[in-house]
């Protein structure tokens, strides 16, 4: 099981903050293709991946990295802090 | 060192105040303070952020800037939330003996807060919410570093 | 606008506020404040300067800040007299709509100040008294604006 | 007449603040000469003129300036405000 965040327009484009996935996906891009694959909400929130950033517990990380021992993974806009 | 991640105001004077009296050691002083600015039409600006994610990206930013600088001390507050025009979003305060270090780590820590801190910022306007996008020349803003 | 050259002391806390509260259209506002640093042995840091020329050359230099960059407003404190360790000699803030406009202008208006406003510092130890030698690396510092 | 001012370790090498001067000196240099002439403590204090900086009517100006039209002279060492 693994917790999954979203935020932002990633967030109000698919309509929920967080769930909590059983999944078998071995990076964060087979995680996004399963997600893609459920519901036309989620195929347009991860259209674009080059308009989203991705945080494996907590820490910045990228579209290939695996997700063996993960707990939470959160998907997001660009930063717009400061 | 002090991090702050809060929706509550802070008062800029106090804050830098107390920061510069118990900055041991130090002959320069910078802040930076970060404000919406009034821009015509706008109404309001919500902040979301990241809860856990954030205190541990900022303080990350700090280590950093302590690593690679001589500073006698380092200060970030960043508020989530809405706030209207005028309101203090954020400030960053370093204390270093030289002032050119004080300058470098306040604009590292700046750099930083903007692209690899996890916060988002929406704007309120008569016709509607916008989403603020990153700009290509805060990610640019980076590589200097 | 506003250029202030005095013995008293300064609330830095007071003056932050009321210069960030009042820079109306401001994104981005930077302060920089010297301190005397309270090195091994020094008792007093006295600090001379040229009345009349100092306001003058510090009003040019301010002057200056506002015709090269985008500025909602600007301030420089300096004090003059005798000084103790960890007080505070001087202040200098800029508010501007975007936050490297208010970087760049902080750090231009303190490598003009250190090298072109007619102040001189001296030092006073156990040993005795020392003028504070001006430093290349200050003169340097001009070059790059 | 002209007012010739002197800061810092200059003020204090020539033991006076500010002193008006009648002077036929047509540059600064001039004045200098004439300064250094007349007793071992200016000659002290305008011994090297690398280490010193000049002000006419308040203006930071160089040592071949002409003195035509200037009321006011002032000597000091390389500043250091900040």
């Amino acid at each position: 099981m693994i917790d999954v965040l979203y935020f932002a327009w990633v967030r109000e484009r698919i309509g929920l903050p967080r769930e909590r996935l059983e999944t078998s996906a071995v990076t964060v891009a087979d995680l996004i293709t399963q997600l893609r694959a459920r519901e036309e909400r989620y195929a347009a929130a991860f259209a674009d991946l080059s308009a989203l950033r991705v945080a494996l517990d907590q820490e910045l990380s990228s579209f290939d990295a695996p997700l063996a021992g993960v707990r939470e993974v959160a998907f997001f806009p660009p930063m717009t802090g400061g | 060192m002090k991090v702050a991640v809060q929706s509550a105001p802070f008062d800029l004077g106090a804050e830098v105040e107390a920061f510069t009296s118990g900055a041991e050691g130090a002959g320069a002083v910078v802040t930076f303070t970060g404000i919406v600015r009034p821009d015509e039409g706008l109404t309001a600006m919500d902040i979301e952020h990241y809860p856990g994610m954030t205190e541990r990206a900022i303080s990350g930013i700090v280590e950093e800037a302590v690593r690679r600088w001589s500073l006698a001390d380092a200060l970030v507050i960043h508020r989530y939330g809405s706030l209207k025009p005028g309101e203090a979003i954020m400030m960053v305060a370093t204390a270093a003996p030289h002032r050119g270090d004080a300058f470098a780590a306040a604009e590292f820590l700046m750099d930083y807060l903007k692209s690899r801190a996890p916060f988002w910022k929406k704007e309120s306007r008569d016709g509607g919410e916008t989403w603020v996008a990153a700009k290509d020349a805060d990610e640019e803003a980076l590589k200097r570093w």
